[in-house]
């Protein structure tokens, strides 16, 4: 979300305006947290940097080529228990491996990964998995069934990264490991995405963890369930070694020879993540020859690099929702004639082409155009103040009834200027708008409360596991309600049904009706401007192949997939 | 005598302004809005996530109790966890107050090498052009926004001229300098690091000299102001007329008295120093401990935050109480209170 | 007789301050033969100091400013070439200060400022280097210098002179400071001396020691001094000359014998009155205050304090000086078309209406 | 030299010397242009601040009348005839924001400093009379603010409150009273050592009167100097905070907020952060004039 378009959002604004650090965190997955480590700078604190040089070139793991992938935003955690950001997803899930995998397509595909093949019982809620017998962690140890019961357990324990996706949905005590190579999970209910937030859950080596557990700490028998070790060491299966991590300067990771799978001729055998404090020097590392950049560099950086040769800028609008909430509940948003005034009252065209370069899509509704089940046939909200005005005429408001505030998170122009730009559009429809900035953390309370939620909230809604669930039960279902992620506090039976139908049901073609219904009520009820998807860029040297952008955080930069021409 | 009674009893007097710093702090933090524990465990967190996590930092405890529990932690220096590192606030601190102190160390370094001849050179031509210049020199340096300088000095001397690096603390230079003081200028002297100690200085630069104009302005004024009161004491006309050459006179015995009183503003700009240094280094990003402390303030972590706070607190009390000391360097006669008349 | 070593004619200083313009000095003349010794008595505030300072060439300008006259030092003008004025005021010229406590820097030891004084009082100036080099303390001739100070400051009867040397002003007594700032001033041989006040600052006993030890170097070393006091007393103890000063203008100049026998102007007489009360005279003598100097009184300068005034004639007419004798001078009108002391002593009575009292003798001047 | 303090019986009596001392301030004063030039800085801003709307070539795009504009197709113009100062990344006119943002930068300045006066001064009005332990207490207690420096405490007090404009004033209000109780109290002590005080009590005068009769006037000379010197440095303060993402909401045009934004379109935008910074150092150089210029005239040394 802050691949914005005319806001360069870079490490600066993570050090002045920390909260929005952290809601970059949801959205684009990079947390703030991070923002602390990179508040070292590009050679971090001068610690030690014997056996690497910042290339990359560092030692290889078998004769294959390094890449340089460089980052404006620091990892704050490498557990795979904690770490739920776009820079820590994409370190875990190179060196861990989880049961499922997503495919590079878009919306991606779940694909056997640790385990072979796996069978849903028509329970719906007992999943029998078979793990391969090849896999080895990379002490050598086997991965076994145990390991992966151990794993779910130390994620629903220590409660932090990820876990908030099976709170309720999966208990340690219901994975039970059949023999060395079979583990059954239990849901506590049908939950039809389930497999599709497997992807997240990494498999740990459970004797490697617990050795070297510190004694001390809020797990009880657990100590501290070894996170501290695991910041700096790996007990993963994955298809890279954690070599090295320099704090906020650079983390290197070398091919695994044993690894099950298999890496492309031409591999990239060696991959250090550069963490650069400016735009300004990662756009520097590309000229100089680095193979990727992340994806939060300013446009103006993106465009100078497509100026130049071997370097391309690959830009795509996947999941990255931004909405503007309005507070359903509360007069005069609480009228849908006055939600639709608004929706049509807004500039969509200067949004997308002035404030944003143009190459980002406008939401059709709450889901983005790439997520399965999205449909075409909706009521889609142009700016057109006749429509407006028509709307508010058949409302009990008037135009001067609307005085209404709009909240977004400190630092994010893109969301300030939008703000600023329906300010004036209502002003045109004869109503008012305050714009307010408010800290991250603030806003989290905020939408605690319906009488303390602002009138309409900006919200890029986080992206995570592959399903239209992911959208539209947090934002849309009243068990969400209380969450900055339903700030309109919608209210609506038939999609409170729909929702917990679409989770109940297993079978996707059965979903699609579904959620279509769903998108479309939402959709007449216009509880929020649907305002844009959000292209996503990522700079990359011509000579790296095989890069695909599924749109899932971290799951961009596999860089197993990636070999050279 | 007196003068180390007096620094005696200064000591000590610093340590209840410490407790009480703390106090106000530690509080400050804890009424701040918002739940830090959502903020460490993300977003999408379950409320019962939170709560655990809140039992876990004893955020549920009574307010005194936690600050009981905190000092006892800081008495074995273990400042808490910093929930945006998830790394003992004292470890984040280590790594991140050398940066600080280099930089604002420089800071002062120059302040006091331009601002006291500027200073003097002022009082030398008390009222001409010399002090007129030298006066309107140092209201633009405190009038400048330090925030705003460094971006003029990026713009020009970084982004223009090119002659200097905009941001960071060291450029790509391989190996690095082994960390033993974490000052890399002296890492990089010690392990004859030339490229690496280049480099540093170069990124020094630029927010030394952003974060020395205030200082500089102070510490000219207080010199001038000092030196002219000095400078018209009966001993200087007397060596005047012994025809001591007027360069000695005023370097020799003039300066020695005013830097004394000089050295009292320079320990209250060191604090100012530190202030402006929460905005320089994040001019410069440069990975200081106020950087540090500006996040953690505004991500409200909540111990990081005490930590800076409190360090911030230390730092100054202790240059103050080393100022003291100097005092008595640059003017014997405080050894001698006891017996002048 | 030769020429004078040291001649001030018709000095005439002004001083700008927010008050307006002070005529502090209007017309000086003044003479110092070689060897001689010549007091300027005052009150304060006369002038002396500044007499003194712009002999010096110490004057500060400004605020201070020289309308008129010149200096003369053996020959040499001092006040047109500055440099010359330096150079003559460095090799030949030193000075005693008033007040011990306060002319010694108090944050170096007495050596090292002696040394400065030895070192560079020829006028020379000093690199950087050469400061640093000091500040260091390694200096050239250092051991020498040293030795200089020593006997000096055992001249000076300043017990244990090596330990002096090193200890601060803030651990000598006043005296002892006194002692000092003497031995300072003589230190590179001056041959011409002066000494402002140097000893009104100290308790009696003190004082004549102070003065009997100047006397012997200044005997010893035949050197030419004025010295500036407001005391009378001590002026006639020490001066072969004594020039009155009031509000910037000499009054009256004769021998000191001259001058205690018989006082001419009315108020050397004042002055001469007030002896007795050795502890500052102001006001005792004589009643009313020095003029304001931004606008003093026209004609003479004295005529609103003086007993003696003629109304029409002092309060108009511009005093000009008049030899009596000779080099003796008196500034009154008075003493006009070379009237005797007898015939401007009745008229002075005719003016005060009443006898005037017995011309002072010596003894009535003298100490207690 | 001249016998100016000889004070005695024919003394030229009060109103001569009033005169004097009226000599004595405009003299110094003359001594100082600076002064001058900083009055004339203040009052230009004054103005500025009152006929903003009038100045402004688009008072609309600083949010005038609750009439903010955008002109998103017009954003980042180099400064030009029409835009003096350019366009920022909404399209408004950053001239006109300039020009807005005086009022909030003095409205800031006087607020804060009423508050840190009004908490301040009596803090040391009474410690400084009252003395004994409750003096030493109230003492200590601004000591423990002083040693922080005032940015870091402001931005954490504002951050614990709300961070809105209100709170961001309150913040710094709250971390320089201590100076105002500091000064107070020194100047109580010295004045408390004068006679006259002693007598005022002798005859029978309560300590309030012996306040506001006495003390109170003896203290006002330095606080106006320091008022007039803080004046520059909590607006300087004040725009710090806006640089780190404290302080006015948008689009109320706030010059150090500005200046923060202008940072992400830097080197090529040069013009957002330059002019905004540069009004900021131009009200802070004028009341640093100012306040010199009248420690000048009271000779009073305040730090």
């Amino acid at each position: 979300m802050r691949n914005d378009t005319n806001h360069n959002f870079d490490r600066r604004d993570f050090l002045r305006y920390g909260s929005a650090a952290t809601i970059s965190t949801i959205f684009a997955g990079c947390t703030g947290n991070q923002s602390s480590d990179s508040t070292t700078n590009d050679s971090g604190d001068g610690s030690p940097d014997t056996d690497t040089s910042d290339d990359g070139s560092s030692g290889s793991g078998s004769g294959g080529a390094s890449f340089e992938y460089v980052t404006t935003v620091a990892p704050s955690s490498l557990d795979p228990m904690k770490g739920s950001d776009n820079l820590e997803t994409i370190v875990l899930h190179n060196v861990y491996d989880p049961l499922v995998y997503y495919t590079d397509s878009t919306p991606p595909e779940l694909q056997p990964w640790l385990a072979e093949d796996w069978e849903v019982a028509d329970d719906g809620r007992t999943y029998t998995f078979n793990l391969r017998s090849d896999a080895t962690f990379h002490n050598g140890d086997p991965v076994t069934a145990s390991d992966v019961q151990y794993s779910v357990q130390r994620m629903m324990e220590m409660q932090n990264g990820f876990s908030w996706m099976w709170s309720g949905i999966l208990s340690p005590e219901n994975v039970t490991a059949v023999d060395e190579t079979t583990v059954e999970m239990v849901t506590t209910e049908v939950f039809a995405p389930f497999l599709y937030t497997l992807p997240f859950l990494y498999v740990v080596n459970q004797e490697q963890v617990e050795a070297n557990a510190a004694s001390d700490g809020n797990f009880g028998e657990h100590g501290d369930y070894g996170t501290s070790w695991l910041e700096d060491n790996d007990a993963g299966s994955g298809p890279y070694v954690l070599s090295e991590r320099e704090r906020s300067r650079q983390i290197v990771i070398e091919q695994n020879d044993d690894w099950w799978g298999s890496f492309p001729d031409d591999r990239y055998s060696s991959v250090t993540t550069e963490i650069v404090q400016e735009s300004a020097t990662a756009a520097g590392r590309m000229r100089e020859g680095a193979e990727m950049s992340d994806q939060w560099l300013p446009l103006q950086t993106y465009n100078d690099l497509e100026g130049g040769d071997d370097v391309r800028v690959h830009a795509k609008a996947t999941f990255n929702p931004f909405y503007i909430y309005m507070h359903t509940q509360r007069a005069p948003l609480d009228d849908v004639h006055v939600r639709r005034a608004i929706s049509y009252a807004f500039d969509y065209e200067a949004a997308l082409n002035d404030v944003m370069a143009g190459d980002s899509d406008h939401l059709q509704g709450p889901l983005p155009g790439a997520m399965w089940s999205h449909t075409e046939d909706l009521p889609t909200y142009e700016q057109d103040f006749e429509a407006a005005q028509a709307e508010l005429d058949q409302s009990d408001y008037s135009a001067s009834d609307l005085d209404l505030n709009y909240t977004y998170v400190s630092g994010l122009t893109t969301e300030e200027s939008m703000g600023l730009l329906l300010q004036s559009n209502l002003q045109e429809l004869g109503g008012s708008l305050t714009v307010e900035r408010a800290p991250w953390s603030n806003i989290t309370e905020m939408a605690a409360n319906p009488d303390t939620t602002p009138d309409m909230l900006a919200i890029y809604l986080s992206f995570s596991y592959a399903d239209p669930d992911t959208f539209l039960y947090p934002a849309w279902h009243s068990d969400s309600h209380g969450s900055w992620t339903s700030a309109a506090w919608y209210q609506n039976d038939e999609v409170d049904r729909l929702l917990t139908e679409g989770r109940r049901t297993v079978a996707q073609e059965n979903r699609i009706p579904i959620y279509e219904e769903a998108q479309r009520i939402i959709a007449e009820d216009a509880p929020a401007l649907f305002v844009m998807n959000q292209a996503t860029r990522n700079a990359l040297s011509e000579s790296v192949q095989g890069f695909q952008d599924n749109g899932i955080t971290g799951y961009r930069q596999t860089f197993h997939r990636y070999h050279q021409d | 005598m007196g003068h180390r009674n007096y620094l005696i009893k200064r000591g000590l007097s610093t340590i209840p302004m410490f407790v009480g710093l703390s106090v106000l702090i530690f509080t400050l933090a804890r009424v701040i809005p918002g739940r830090p524990a959502r903020l460490a465990l993300g977003p999408r967190a379950s409320d019962e996530a939170v709560q655990n996590l809140r039992e876990q930092m004893g955020l549920d405890k009574p307010l005194w109790e936690q600050y009981f529990d905190y000092v006892g932690g800081v008495i074995q220096g273990d400042l808490g966890q910093s929930l945006i590192s998830n790394r003992n606030v004292a470890t984040d601190l280590m790594e991140y107050f050398p940066a600080t102190f280099e930089l604002t160390t420089l800071a002062m370094i120059i302040a006091v090498f331009v601002g006291v001849p500027l200073g003097v050179v002022a009082g030398q031509h008390k009222d001409r052009w010399p002090d007129n210049a030298s006066r309107l020199f140092s209201f633009f340096n405190v009038s400048l926004p330090p925030f705003w300088a460094g971006i003029l000095l990026q713009l020009v001397i970084a982004f223009q001229l090119g002659w200097l690096p905009a941001t960071g603390r060291v450029g790509d230079v391989s190996p690095m300098p082994i960390e033993t003081t974490g000052l890399l200028l002296v890492d990089s002297l010690l392990a004859f690091n030339v490229p690496a100690f280049v480099s540093a200085t170069q990124h020094l630069i630029l927010p030394a000299i952003t974060l020395s104009l205030a200082p500089i302005a102070d510490i000219a004024r207080m010199t001038r102001s000092s030196f002219i009161e000095e400078y018209d004491k009966d001993y200087v006309e007397g060596l005047r007329t012994h025809g001591i050459p007027e360069r000695l006179i005023a370097y020799k015995y003039v300066l020695r008295r005013s830097f004394a009183s000089s050295l009292t503003i320079i320990g209250l700009d060191y604090g100012f120093l530190l202030g402006s240094a929460f905005v320089v280094e994040i001019v410069f990003s440069w990975p200081g401990m106020a950087s540090y402390g500006v996040e953690a303030i505004l991500q409200k972590d909540i111990n990081a935050m005490v930590g800076v706070t409190l360090v911030v607190g230390a730092s100054f009390l202790l240059v103050n109480f080393a100022v003291d000391v100097l005092y008595g360097v640059f003017d014997p006669r405080v050894w001698h209170d006891g017996d002048s008349q | 007789m030769a020429d004078p070593i040291l001649s001030v004619d018709d000095l005439s200083v002004e001083f700008e301050t927010y008050e307006g313009r002070h005529h502090v000095l209007d017309g000086v003349d003044l003479t110092v033969e070689e060897g001689e010794t010549v007091a300027l008595v005052g009150e304060t505030g006369c002038g002396k100091s500044v007499t003194a300072k712009s002999i010096m060439g110490t004057l500060p300008r400004p605020p201070g400013e020289i309308t008129s006259g010149s200096i003369t030092y053996d020959g040499t003008g001092l006040l047109a070439d500055a440099d010359a004025h330096a150079r003559v005021q460095g090799e030949e010229m030193s000075m005693i200060f008033q007040d011990p406590m306060t002319y010694l820097s108090p944050v170096y030891p007495v050596g090292s400022m002696m040394a400065d004084v030895a070192t560079y009082s020829g006028g020379e100036d000093v690199s950087w280097l050469g400061m640093l080099k000091n500040l260091l303390g390694r200096r050239a001739n250092r051991g020498e210098i040293r030795e200089r100070s020593i006997e000096l400051l055992d001249r000076m009867r300043i017990p244990d002179p090596e330990g002096t040397l090193d200890r601060y002003p803030v651990e000598l007594s006043g005296g002892m400071r006194q002692r000092v700032i003497v031995a300072m001033a003589l230190i590179n041989d001056p041959t011409f001396l002066i000494a402002d006040e140097p000893t009104t600052a100290l308790d009696v006993t003190v004082q004549d020691q102070i003065l009997s030890l100047l006397r012997e170097r200044v005997e010893e070393r035949d050197l030419s001094m004025l010295y500036i006091t407001h005391n009378l007393g001590v002026a006639r103890e020490i001066a072969d000359r004594i020039c009155i000063m009031y509000a910037g203008e000499i009054v009256e100049v004769g021998t000191t014998e001259e001058i205690f026998d018989a006082p001419l102007h009315p108020y050397t007489r004042g002055l001469l009155d007030s002896i007795p009360k050795l502890t500052g005279f102001e006001g005792d003598g004589i009643d009313g205050q020095i003029p304001d100097y931004t606008d003093p009184p026209t004609g003479c300068r004295f005529h609103p304090r003086c007993p003696a005034a003629m109304a029409g004639t002092c309060d108009v007419e511009p005093v000009e000086s008049h030899a009596v004798g000779d080099d003796r001078a008196v500034a009154c009108h008075l003493y006009e078309d070379g009237m005797s002391f007898g015939e401007a002593a009745t008229v002075a009575e005719e003016e005060a209406g009443g006898p005037t009292d017995e011309p002072v003798t010596a003894e009535a001047g003298g100490e207690p | 030299m001249s016998n100016s303090e000889t004070v005695t019986a024919d003394d030229p009596g009060v109103l001569e010397r009033r005169r004097e001392d009226l000599n004595r301030v405009v003299y110094r004063f003359k001594q100082n242009p600076m002064s001058i030039l900083g009055l004339c800085i203040i009052f230009g801003f004054v103005f500025i601040a009152i006929f903003a709307p009038y100045i402004a070539p688009y008072p609309n795009d600083a949010g005038y009348q609750n009439q903010p504009a955008v002109h998103f197709d017009q954003k980042f113009e180099s400064p030009s005839a029409e835009h003096l100062f350019g366009t920022d990344q909404a399209g408004r006119d950053i001239f006109s924001r300039v020009l807005f943002g005086t009022r909030l930068s003095l409205r800031i300045g006087v607020v804060v400093l009423a508050a840190a006066v009004s908490i301040g001064v009596p803090v040391g009005l009474v410690a400084g009379y009252l003395g004994g332990g409750v003096g030493m207490a109230l003492m200590r207690i601004t000591d423990v603010f002083l040693s922080v420096p005032p940015l870091v405490l402001a931005l954490a007090v504002s951050v614990a409150l709300e961070p809105n404009l209100t709170n961001v004033m309150l913040a710094i209000a709250a971390v320089w009273w201590p100076w105002y109780a500091r000064l107070t109290y020194g100047e109580v002590l010295s004045v408390k050592e004068e006679t006259y005080v002693e007598a005022s009590r002798g005859i029978g005068a309560t300590s309030t009167r012996t306040i506001f009769r006495e003390i109170l006037p003896n203290v006002l000379a330095p606080i106006t100097v320091k008022m007039s010197l803080d004046m520059g440095y909590a607006i300087l303060v004040a725009a710090s905070l806006g640089f780190l993402g404290l302080g006015a909401q948008p689009p109320t045009p706030e010059w150090g907020t500005m200046v923060s934004q202008g940072r992400d379109y830097m080197p090529a935008q040069w013009w957002y952060s330059t002019f905004p910074g540069l009004a900021i150092f131009l009200i802070v150089l004028g009341f640093n004039f100012l306040g010199d210029g009248l420690r000048d005239m009271f000779d009073v040394e305040v730090q």
